[in-house]
C-alpha cells in the first residue's frame, strides 16, 4: 500500500519536474505552432551555466544567471535563426530546431566532457519522510517551483495582453501585425522564456536523486513531449496535468514491473506514450488543448 | 582484400593487410560524440598513450604502430560503415565499442579474419576466434559480484536478491549471471529492468524495498548506480550494493551521490583498480596524468591500455614466429595463455570460447585513492564461475 | 541520382519539345555513371550509396505521407523496423539460437515484409485518422517507443539487443552475399551486387510515387493537406486516402528496411530509433515537401553527410587528436552535420528540389518558394 | 508634404515579376473618407496592403515611390509601427482569428492602441452596441461564426484600435442589405469623432454615397479620380461599378448567355 | 440543426424543384450557411431528413452525397492558394474519375486516356466561366473575385445535378456580378440543373431566383416567387431594411 503511496508521490513529484519542461514546449509553441526539438540542448545550456558558477556566486545566484543565460541562449536561437523561417511550413521549423539541436548539443556536451557537475543546490539528498513513506526534499521544491511557474502564466496568459498576442501571431502572422503586434518580439519573448524555464528544470532534472548534469541529462526533455501532447499542446493546464500524468505513470509503471512482466520489462518510459496514445483517442487535441474547427 | 596476398617483409617477417614496411595500422571504432562518450574518451586516450610510448621504444617488429580513429557516435550506420572503411587497411581493431554493431559485422570479421578487441564484455560476443574479448565477461563479472555478498556481505540462501539492469547486451547478460547464481545458491532475483535514459532511481528501490531484497546489483550506467545508491541511503534502505564494472565513474565521487557510494558501494572489476600500487598502474596513471592532465581516471583508461597492450603483446609473439599475417596474428594470440596486463589478472586467451579470465575483483568506492576505487576483495574467481560456462 | 530525377521533373514542367534532348543525355549520362560506379569504388562508397538509396525510398514514402498530404509522422523508422525485421523473420532460418524463422524464399520474404509493413500502417492509420499536425507527429513517437519495446523484448522475433543475422537475398538464381562472382576482373560482393538491385528499386519507388503525385491521388491527396472538409465535399474519401497514403508509404518504409537489413547484413534495434525518424523528417524537408526528387535529393544529403564527415574528420578544419582539449573530429562532423540542416533549410526555402525548379523558372514567381513542391 | 493625412505617391507594386499597382497616386486629408473602386485585380488590396506594409507577407514589395501619413514617411515603418502611427486595417475576407474566441480577437484588436484600459473598455462597449451578436457570441471561438458575422467582428477588430487612419478592404463583403447600412452609417459616425476612412469597397453606390473623394483603379494604374459625387455622375462608372439598375433579369441574363460560350453536357458521363 | 446552446436551423423545410434556381436569404447568421452544410453532409442534422432524388442524404458522409452530383462553392474561399487553378479544378473532376494509386502509380494508359479527356472539358468550363488564361496561375495569387469564379469553376467541374452557391458574387463589381449572374443563368439553363443561392445582392436574386425562401435565426419566415417575397413586410423588416429594396 504505501509502496504505492510513496509511487505515487514520486510520479507526481517527477512529474513536475516533466511539467516544467512541458510548460517550455507549450509556450514556443502557442507564439509559433512550432515543435522546438532543441528545448533539450536549451535545459543542457541552463544546467551547464548554473553548475560552473554555483562555486563562485553561490547557488542562488548561479541558478538566476542560469536562468537568464538559458534565456539568451533561447533568444539568440530566435533572433539568429527561427526568425529567418518566418512562415515557412511548421514541420520546416521543427527540422530546424533539430539541426540547432544537434549544433548546441555537441557544444556544450564538449564542454562537459565526461564530467558529471553538481549544480550545488541547497536541498542535498535529505528527505522528508511521513511514516514509512519518504520523499526528497528537491522533489518538493519541484513540485513547489512547477506549479508556481504555472500559474504565474496561467495569468499573465489571461490577464495580460501577451497570450493574446502570442496566439494571435502564432494562427496569423499578417493579420497580427494587422493588429500591431510585434511579430519579433512576441517569439523572441516566447523563445527566452522557454530558455528560463529550461533552465529550471534543468535545475531539478540533476539534483538528487540523479547525480548531476552530465551530457546525458537532455535526454530527459523527450519525456516531456507526451506531457506536453497529452495535456494539449497549447494550454499551460495542460502541460501540468501532462507532466503529472506522465510522470505518475512513468513511476507505476516502473514500481509495479514485476506485476507486468506480460508486457515485458522496462515499461517505463514506455507507458506515457500508451497513456498518450489513449487519450489522444478520445481527446484528439489533448486534455485541455483548442480542439481543431469544423466550419466550412 | 587484394593486398591480402601475404608478401615477405622486412627481416623476413610475412606481412598481410595493414602492416607495411614501417608501421602497423590497427584501427579503432569508438563513440566519444554519443552514448559511450565518456568511455571511449578515456579509451582511446589510453590507447594513443600505449601507441605513442611502443614507438617511443621502437616500436614492435621494427615498425612504428598507427592507430586509426573513428567516431561513430554509437550510430549503427557509422559504426558499419566505419568498419567497411577501415577494415581492408588495417590489420585489426584494438578498439571496437558498441557489442549490437560488433555481431553486425561479426560475420565479416570472420571471413576476413582481422582481430578485434572490443569494448564490451558480453559473452555473446565469444565464440570467434577473431573476436576476443579481454577479461571477465559481465556474466561471470556478475557472479562473482554476487559471491562476494554472500561471502561478506551476509546475503543468504533464500534471500531475494534485485538486480537493477539496463535494457540490451549489457544489462541481459549481467542477468544471466545473476540467475545462474541464484540458482546456484538459492537466491530469488528481483528483476528491474530500466533503460539508458532513466536516472532516477526512486521508483526501483521502492520495488525493492517492496521485495524486500537483501542485497543489490545493479548492472547499468554510473547516473543509474549512484541514484540507486542515493536514493537507497536516504530511504534507510541499507543494504549492501554491488555493479558491474560500468557501473562506477570517479567523477561520481564529486556529486551528492559521493559519500553514500563511499559507504555502501561495491564495484566488481576484471581487474585491479587504476590506482593500483603495481608498477604497470603507477606508471600509466603517472603518463596518462601528464598527458591528458584535464581528464579524470577512469576504469576506461585502464580497460584501454589492457587491451591495447594484449593486442601489442600478441604482435609480439607474431613478429617472433615472423609472420605479422592477420592468421599470424591470431596464432600468435592463441599461445597467449598466462599474460599479466600488470593489472593483477592474468590473461589467457588460448581459448576462443572462452574469456580470457573468468576472476574479479572487487572494489569500493574510495576519493582519497587515485582513480576512485581501493581493493575490497582481491582477484579471484567463485566456484559458481568456475563451473559456470560462459554464454550457457 | 537526385539530379537526374530532379532534372526528370522539369521535363513535365517545361515544354517537352525544346528540353528533351539534353535532358536525355542528362539522363543517358546519368545512368551509365550509376552502372559503371561498382566497377570503380570500393566497398565503403557502395555502401553508403546503398544507405543513400534505402534511405531515399524510405524517404520517399514519409513524403507521400508527410508533404503531399500533410499528415506528420515521426513514426516512420518504426516502419523501416518492421520491413527489416519481417524479412528476417520470414527468410531466417528458424532454430538457430532459438530464432523463429519461416524459411521462405529471400524474395517472397522481402515482398511479405513490404507487405506486413503496409499492413501495420493500416492498422496505425484509424488513430492517424483522428490527430492532426503536431498531435499526430508526437503520437507517432509511440510507435517509435513501441517498436524499441518490442525490439529488445521479443527476442524470438528480432534477437533482442543484438539483433539477429539477415539472410542474403537470392532472386533469379544470383545471391545477394559475399560468396564472389568477378565481374570484368571486378569481385562482385555484396555491396557491388545490392547496387543494382537498390538502384532498380529506387527508380521503380520514384517513378511510381511521381506517377501517384501527378495524379488524381496526388490532387486529392494535396486537397487533404489544404483543406480538409474541402475535400470531403469535393468528393474525395477522406479518411479512406488518409488510410491509403498511410499503408502506402508504411511499404515504403517496409522496403527501406528489407533494403537497409540486406546491407547491414544484420539488423540492429538501436538503429531504429526516434533519431532515425527525425532524420527522415529531416531529408524530405531538406530536399524538398512534396517532391520525389527532392526526397531523394534530400535522403542523399542526410545519409551520406554524417558518413563522409566521419570518414575525413581528421582532414575536417580546426580539429585536433582527442585528449588535447580542441574538437574531436567526430565533433567537428556533427558541428557540420548540423549546420548544414540550419543552412540548407534557411538558405533554400523550398528544399534542395527548388534549385531545379529555380532553374527552370528563372524569373522565380510569387511562389517560387514552394515551386519544388509537386502541387 | 505640408498635407498632413495620408499621402500616396506614384507607388508601385510588384509580386515578384507580376506587377500589381503602377505609379499610383492618391491622398486622404485628415478626416476625410475617401473611396476606392475597381475591378477584380484591379489592385485595391494591393494597395491597402502597400500602406499597412503587410505586401511582404504576400512576397510583394513596393518597388517605386513614397508613402506618407501625418507627415511621417511610413513605407519602410514594420506593419506594427504603421499600427502604432494610428492606421489600422480590415483586411480583405475577414481574416477572423479563427481560433480564438470573439473576446479575444476584440482584445487583439486592441493590442496596437495606445489608448487606456477605460478607453478600451469603452470602444468595446461601442463595438459591442453597434453588433449586439458579438456581445453574445464573447465566448464563441471566431471560425465557427457566420461569414457575416465574421465579417462584423473583423470591422469591430478594426474599430477596438480607436486608429486615425481607417483602411477598409470591402467592409460590407457578405452583409446583409441591413448589416451594410448599418456599417456605413457606422462609417460616418467614426468619421465625424474624426478618424479619416480610405474604403476599398465593391457597393460602389454605398461608397460613393459616403466618399467624399474617389479613385477608380484599373489593372493597376488611377483611371479615374474626383470628388464622389461628380464620379458618380459619369456613365462610365454608373456602368461598371454601380450596375445598370433598370434591366429586367430575364434579358440580362439571356444577354450574358448569349454572350458567354454555353457549355454543353458533358458526355462522358456514365 | 443545433450547436452548443443555440439553434441555428429550427425545422427548416424547403423543395427545390429541377432545374430552378432557388434562392436562400436572411440576415446574416440566420442559419444559410449552416445549411448549406447540413446538405453537403459536413454539418448532421440533429432532427429531420434531407431528401435528392430518390436518395436519403442525412446521414451520408460528404464524399457520398458529393458522388451523388451535389456540388458547392463555400463562402470563405476553400481553394489552395499554392495549387494552380488548373489542378484546383481537375480536383473538381475527382467524382468523375476512377484512377487509383496503382493505376497513377505505374502509368497505365488508361489513367493518361482519363486524364487527357478530363484535362480537355476542364479548359471547357474555365472558359464557360472566363478563367481560362488564369488556369496555370497558382489560385492564391488571384484576386478575390477570380477565386470566386475559380471556385465555381470547379463547382461545375464536378458535372452536379445540384449546385449550392453561397455568395457567389461577394466582392465583385456590379458589372463583374452581371456577368457571374449571367454564367450562373447560363449554367442552369443549358445544363438544366437545381442550384441553391444564398446572396445578400438582391439585384442578383431577383434576377436569377425562381423562388425565394427567407431564414431568419434558423426559421423559415417566408418562401415564394421573388417578387411576393421581397414586399413581404416580415423580409422588409428582417432583412431589407426599408428603403433598401432593389
Ligand atoms: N500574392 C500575390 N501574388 C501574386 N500576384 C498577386 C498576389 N496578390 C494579388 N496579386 C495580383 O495583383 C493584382 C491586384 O490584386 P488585388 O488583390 O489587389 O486586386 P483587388 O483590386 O483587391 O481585387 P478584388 O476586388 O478581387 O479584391 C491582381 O492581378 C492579382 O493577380
Ligand atoms: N460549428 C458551429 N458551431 C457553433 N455555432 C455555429 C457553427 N456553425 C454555425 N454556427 C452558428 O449558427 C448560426 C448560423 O450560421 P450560418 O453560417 O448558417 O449563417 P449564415 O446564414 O450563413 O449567415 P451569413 O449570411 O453571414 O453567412 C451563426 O450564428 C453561427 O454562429
Ligand atoms: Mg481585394
Ligand atoms: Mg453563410
Amino acid at each position: 500500500m504505501n509502496t504505492f503511496v510513496e509511487l505515487l508521490l514520486n510520479g507526481l513529484s517527477m512529474g513536475s519536474v516533466y511539467a516544467l519542461i512541458a510548460l517550455g514546449f507549450v509556450v514556443i509553441f502557442r507564439a509559433t505552432e512550432v515543435v522546438n526539438f532543441a528545448h533539450a540542448s536549451l535545459l543542457l545550456a541552463g544546467g551547464y551555466v548554473t553548475a560552473s558558477l554555483h562555486d563562485d556566486i553561490g547557488f542562488w545566484a548561479a541558478l538566476l544567471v542560469g536562468i537568464a543565460g538559458a534565456a539568451v541562449v533561447g533568444a539568440a536561437i530566435e533572433f539568429l535563426v527561427m526568425r529567418r523561417y518566418r512562415g515557412s511550413d511548421h514541420s520546416v521549423l521543427a527540422i530546424v530546431t533539430i539541426g540547432v539541436d544537434i549544433l548546441l548539443t555537441t557544444e556544450l556536451t564538449r564542454r562537459l566532457g565526461t564530467d558529471v557537475l553538481s549544480l550545488g543546490d541547497p536541498w542535498g539528498d535529505s528527505v522528508l519522510t511521513i511514516g514509512s513513506v519518504s520523499i526528497a526534499h528537491t522533489r518538493i521544491a519541484a513540485f513547489v517551483a512547477a506549479a508556481l511557474l504555472i500559474t504565474v502564466f496561467l495569468l499573465a496568459f489571461r490577464y495580460t495582453s501577451w497570450g493574446v498576442a502570442m496566439r494571435a501571431a502564432a494562427e496569423s502572422p499578417e493579420t497580427a501585425a494587422l493588429m500591431g503586434v510585434r511579430l519579433g518580439r512576441v517569439s523572441l519573448g516566447a523563445w527566452a522564456v522557454a530558455g528560463g524555464l529550461a533552465a529550471v528544470a534543468a535545475l531539478f532534472l540533476t539534483v538528487f536523486p540523479t547525480p548531476g548534469l552530465e551530457r546525458a541529462t537532455s535526454l530527459a526533455a523527450l519525456k516531456a513531449f507526451p506531457a506536453a501532447i497529452l495535456g494539449g499542446l497549447d494550454s499551460t493546464t495542460g502541460a501540468l496535468v501532462g507532466g503529472l500524468v506522465v510522470g505518475v505513470t512513468e513511476s507505476l509503471a516502473t514500481g509495479y514491473q514485476s506485476e507486468l512482466t506480460f508486457l515485458g520489462r522496462g515499461l517505463g518510459d514506455l507507458a506515457p506514450y500508451l497513456v498518450m496514445t489513449v487519450i489522444l483517442l478520445i481527446r484528439p487535441a489533448g486534455l485541455f488543448g483548442t480542439k481543431e474547427l469544423a466550419r466550412v | 582484400e587484394d593486398d591480402k596476398g601475404d608478401k615477405e617483409g622486412k627481416g623476413g617477417v610475412k606481412t598481410g593487410v595493414g602492416v607495411s614496411a614501417d608501421t602497423i595500422t590497427l584501427g579503432v571504432l569508438t563513440d566519444m560524440t554519443g552514448v559511450y562518450a565518456t568511455l571511449g574518451k578515456s579509451v582511446t586516450q589510453a590507447q594513443q598513450l600505449y601507441v605513442k610510448q611502443t614507438n617511443a621504444d621502437g616500436g614492435i617488429c621494427g615498425r612504428k604502430l598507427k592507430l586509426t580513429v573513428r567516431d561513430h557516435g554509437y550510430d549503427p550506420q557509422k559504426a558499419v560503415a566505419g568498419y567497411t572503411e577501415l577494415e581492408p587497411d588495417v590489420l585489426g581493431f584494438a578498439q571496437f565499442i558498441g557489442s549490437p554493431f560488433v555481431a553486425a559485422v561479426k560475420q565479416r570479421v570472420d571471413s576476413n579474419k582481422g582481430l578485434v578487441l572490443p569494448q564490451a564484455w558480453s559473452a555473446n560476443l565469444l565464440g570467434s576466434p577473431y573476436v576476443r574479448v579481454v577479461g571477465s565477461t559481465y556474466d561471470l563479472e556478475t557472479i562473482n559480484a554476487i559471491d562476494y555478498l554472500m561471502k561478506e556481505k551476509g546475503l543468504k540462501k533464500g534471500d531475494n536478491l534485485g538486480h537493477v539492469y539496463f535494457e540490451g547486451d549489457y544489462g541481459e547478460n549481467a542477468l544471466k549471471g545473476s540467475k545462474y547464481m541464484a540458482k546456484k545458491s538459492g537466491l530469488t532475483v528481483v528483476e528491474q529492468k530500466i533503460k539508458a535514459t532513466d536516472n532516477d532511481m526512486t521508483a526501483q528501490v521502492a520495488a525493492l524495498k517492496k521485495a524486500g531484497v537483501k542485497g543489490v546489483v545493479i548492472s547499468a550506467g554510473p547516473r543509474q548506480a549512484a541514484s540507486l545508491v542515493g536514493v537507497a541511503a536516504a530511504g534507510k534502505f541499507d543494504v549492501p550494493i554491488i555493479g558491474n564494472n560500468s557501473a562506477f565513474a570517479p567523477q561520481l565521487l564529486g556529486t551528492q551521490a559521493g559519500p553514500a557510494l563511499a559507504k555502501n558501494y561495491y564495484v566488481a572489476s576484471p581487474t585491479l583498480p587504476i590506482g593500483a600500487d603495481t608498477p604497470v598502474a603507477k606508471k600509466l596513471v603517472a603518463d596518462y596524468k601528464a598527458a591528458y592532465p584535464k581528464d579524470a581516471l577512469d576504469n576506461g583508461v585502464q580497460a584501454g591500455w589492457t587491451a591495447a597492450s594484449v593486442f601489442g603483446e600478441a604482435l609480439k609473439k607474431a613478429c617472433k614466429s615472423k609472420d605479422l599475417t592477420r592468421e599470424g596474428l591470431d596464432k600468435a594470440l592463441l599461445t597467449i595463455n598466462s599474460y599479466d596486463t600488470g593489472f593483477g589478472v592474468t590473461q589467457d586467451f588460448s581459448d576462443p570460447k572462452a574469456p580470457s579470465s573468468k576472476e574479479s575483483v572487487i572494489l569500493r568506492p574510495d576519493k582519497s585513492v587515485t582513480g576512485g576505487m581501493k581493493v575490497a576483495r582481491e582477484p579471484e574467481a567463485a566456484e559458481a564461475a568456475q563451473s559456470y560456462t560462459t554464454g550457457g | 541520382m537526385s539530379e537526374v530525377l530532379a532534372r526528370g521533373r522539369e521535363l513535365r514542367s517545361r515544354g517537352r519539345t525544346r528540353m528533351t534532348r539534353p535532358r536525355t543525355y542528362v539522363w543517358i549520362a546519368g545512368a551509365v555513371l550509376l552502372l559503371a560506379l561498382p566497377f570503380y569504388l570500393d566497398r565503403f562508397w557502395l555502401q553508403a550509396g546503398l544507405f543513400a538509396m534505402a534511405a531515399a525510398i524510405g524517404a520517399i514514402g514519409i513524403n507521400l505521407l508527410t508533404g503531399a498530404t500533410g499528415q506528420l509522422s515521426m513514426g516512420h523508422a518504426f516502419f523501416l523496423a518492421i520491413g527489416a525485421y519481417g524479412y528476417c523473420v520470414f527468410a531466417g532460418e528458424g532454430g538457430d539460437d532459438g530464432l523463429t524463422g519461416l524459411g521462405l524464399p529471400t524474395w517472397i520474404a522481402a515482398a511479405l515484409a513490404v507487405g506486413v509493413a503496409g499492413i501495420a500502417g493500416g492498422l496505425f492509420s484509424p488513430i492517424a485518422g483522428r490527430l492532426r499536425g503536431a498531435y499526430l507527429g508526437i503520437a507517432t513517437l509511440a510507435l517509435i517507443f513501441i517498436g524499441q519495446h518490442v525490439l529488445f523484448n521479443a527476442h524470438d522475433l528480432t534477437g533482442g539487443s543484438n539483433g539477429r543475422d539477415v539472410p542474403p537475398l537470392s532472386v533469379f538464381g544470383i545471391t545477394f552475399d559475399d560468396s564472389e562472382l568477378v565481374v570484368a576482373a571486378v569481385p562482385f560482393g555484396a555491396s557491388e551486387k545490392l547496387w543494382y538491385a537498390g538502384l532498380v528499386l529506387l527508380l521503380g519507388c520514384g517513378l511510381f510515387a511521381r506517377g501517384v503525385l501527378r495524379g488524381r491521388p496526388g490532387r486529392a491527396m494535396n486537397a487533404i493537406r489544404d483543406h480538409r472538409i474541402a475535400a470531403g465535399v469535393i468528393g474525395v474519401p477522406v479518411a479512406r486516402y488518409r488510410a491509403g497514403v498511410f499503408v502506402l508509404s508504411s511499404m515504403y518504409a517496409g522496403l527501406a528496411g528489407v533494403l537497409l537489413a540486406l546491407v547491414f547484413q544484420r539488423t540492429v534495434p538501436d538503429y531504429f530509433g526516434m533519431t532515425l525518424s527525425l532524420e527522415y523528417l529531416a531529408m524530405i524537408v531538406i530536399g524538398g515537401l512534396g517532391s520525389v526528387a527532392g526526397a531523394v535529393a534530400g535522403a542523399a544529403v542526410v545519409s551520406l553527410l554524417p558518413q563522409l564527415l566521419t570518414r575525413y574528420s581528421d582532414a575536417l578544419p580546426l580539429v585536433s587528436a582527442p585528449g588535447t582539449g580542441g574538437i574531436t573530429p567526430g565533433e567537428a562532423s556533427r558541428y557540420l552535420y548540423g549546420a548544414a540542416v540550419v543552412a540548407v533549410v534557411l538558405f533554400l526555402p523550398g528544399g534542395l528540389a527548388s534549385i531545379a525548379a529555380r532553374r527552370s523558372r528563372p524569373t522565380s514567381g510569387p511562389t517560387s518558394g514552394e515551386s519544388g513542391e509537386e502541387r | 508634404m505640408g498635407g498632413s493625412g495620408l499621402v500616396v505617391q506614384d507607388a508601385s507594386v510588384g509580386y515578384g515579376p507580376v506587377r500589381a499597382l503602377r505609379q499610383v497616386s492618391l491622398e486622404v486629408p485628415d478626416g476625410a473618407v475617401v473611396a476606392v473602386l475597381g475591378g477584380n485585380g484591379a489592385g485595391k488590396s494591393t494597395l491597402l496592403r502597400a500602406i499597412s506594409r503587410t505586401l511582404a507577407f504576400h512576397r510583394g514589395a513596393l518597388t517605386t515611390g513614397s508613402i506618407h501619413f501625418g507627415g511621417r514617411r511610413i513605407d519602410g515603418l514594420h506593419a506594427d509601427r504603421v499600427v502604432a502611427a494610428g492606421v489600422s486595417q480590415v483586411p480583405e475576407g475577414r481574416r477572423v482569428f479563427a481560433r480564438m474566441t470573439v473576446a479575444d480577437n476584440l482584445r487583439a484588436g486592441a493590442l496596437g492602441s495606445a489608448g487606456s484600459r477605460s478607453a478600451k473598455a469603452r470602444a468595446l462597449d461601442r463595438v459591442h452596441e453597434l453588433f449586439p451578436v458579438l456581445a453574445e457570441r464573447a465566448g464563441q471561438r471566431a471560425g465557427l461564426l457566420s461569414g457575416g458575422e465574421q465579417q462584423m467582428l473583423a470591422v469591430a477588430r478594426a474599430l477596438m484600435a480607436s486608429p486615425k487612419l481607417l483602411l477598409l478592404d470591402e467592409p460590407s463583403l457578405g452583409l446583409a442589405p441591413l448589416m451594410a447600412a448599418r456599417i456605413a452609417d457606422t462609417i460616418q459616425e467614426i468619421n465625424t469623432q474624426g478618424t479619416s476612412v480610405l474604403l476599398v469597397e465593391q457597393n460602389a453606390a454605398l461608397a460613393l454615397r459616403l466618399a467624399s473623394r474617389a479613385y477608380v483603379l484599373d489593372v493597376g494604374e488611377v483611371a479615374l479620380a474626383g470628388p464622389a459625387d461628380e464620379l458618380s455622375a459619369s456613365d462610365e462608372v454608373r456602368r461598371r461599378y454601380l450596375g445598370v439598375v433598370d434591366e429586367t433579369a430575364a434579358a440580362d441574363a439571356s444577354r450574358g448567355v448569349s454572350a458567354l460560350p454555353v457549355l454543353r453536357r458533358w458526355a462522358g458521363r456514365r | 440543426m443545433r450547436f452548443a446552446g443555440l439553434t441555428a436551423l429550427d425545422a427548416v423545410s424547403f423543395t427545390v424543384r429541377p432545374g430552378t434556381v432557388h434562392a436562400v436569404i436572411g440576415p446574416n447568421g440566420a442559419g444559410k450557411s449552416t445549411c448549406f452544410n447540413v446538405l453537403s453532409g459536413v454539418y448532421r442534422a440533429t432532427a429531420g431528413s434531407v431528401r435528392f432524388g430518390e436518395h436519403e442524404l442525412t446521414a451520408m458522409p460528404p464524399h457520398r452525397i458529393a458522388g451523388l452530383g451535389v456540388a458547392r462553392i463555400f463562402q470563405n474561399l476553400a481553394l489552395p492558394p499554392r495549387a494552380t487553378v488548373a489542378d484546383s479544378l481537375m480536383l473538381g473532376r475527382h467524382r468523375l474519375t476512377r484512377t487509383g494509386f496503382l493505376a497513377a502509380g505505374l502509368r497505365l494508359p488508361s489513367a493518361a486516356r482519363e486524364e487527357r479527356s478530363h484535362r480537355e472539358r476542364v479548359r471547357e468550363i474555365a472558359a464557360f466561366v472566363g478563367i481560362e488564361h488564369q488556369l496555370q496561375a497558382p489560385a492564391g495569387s488571384l484576386p478575390y473575385g477570380q477565386q470566386k469564379l475559380a471556385e465555381l469553376a470547379r463547382a461545375l467541374c464536378m458535372e452536379p445535378r445540384l449546385l449550392l452557391l453561397d455568395e457567389p458574387v461577394a466582392g465583385m463589381t456590379a458589372d463583374e456580378r452581371q456577368r457571374t449572374a449571367a454564367v450562373i443563368a447560363g449554367v442552369r439553363d443549358s445544363l438544366g440543373i437545381s442550384i441553391v443561392l444564398v446572396e445578400h445582392d438582391m439585384g442578383v436574386v431577383m434576377r436569377l431566383a425562381d423562388a425565394v425562401t427567407v431564414l431568419d435565426f434558423g426559421r423559415r419566415i417566408a418562401d415564394g416567387v421573388p417578387s411576393a417575397v421581397q414586399n413581404d413586410p416580415a423580409v422588409v423588416r428582417a432583412y431589407l431594411g426599408e428603403g433598401a429594396t432593389s
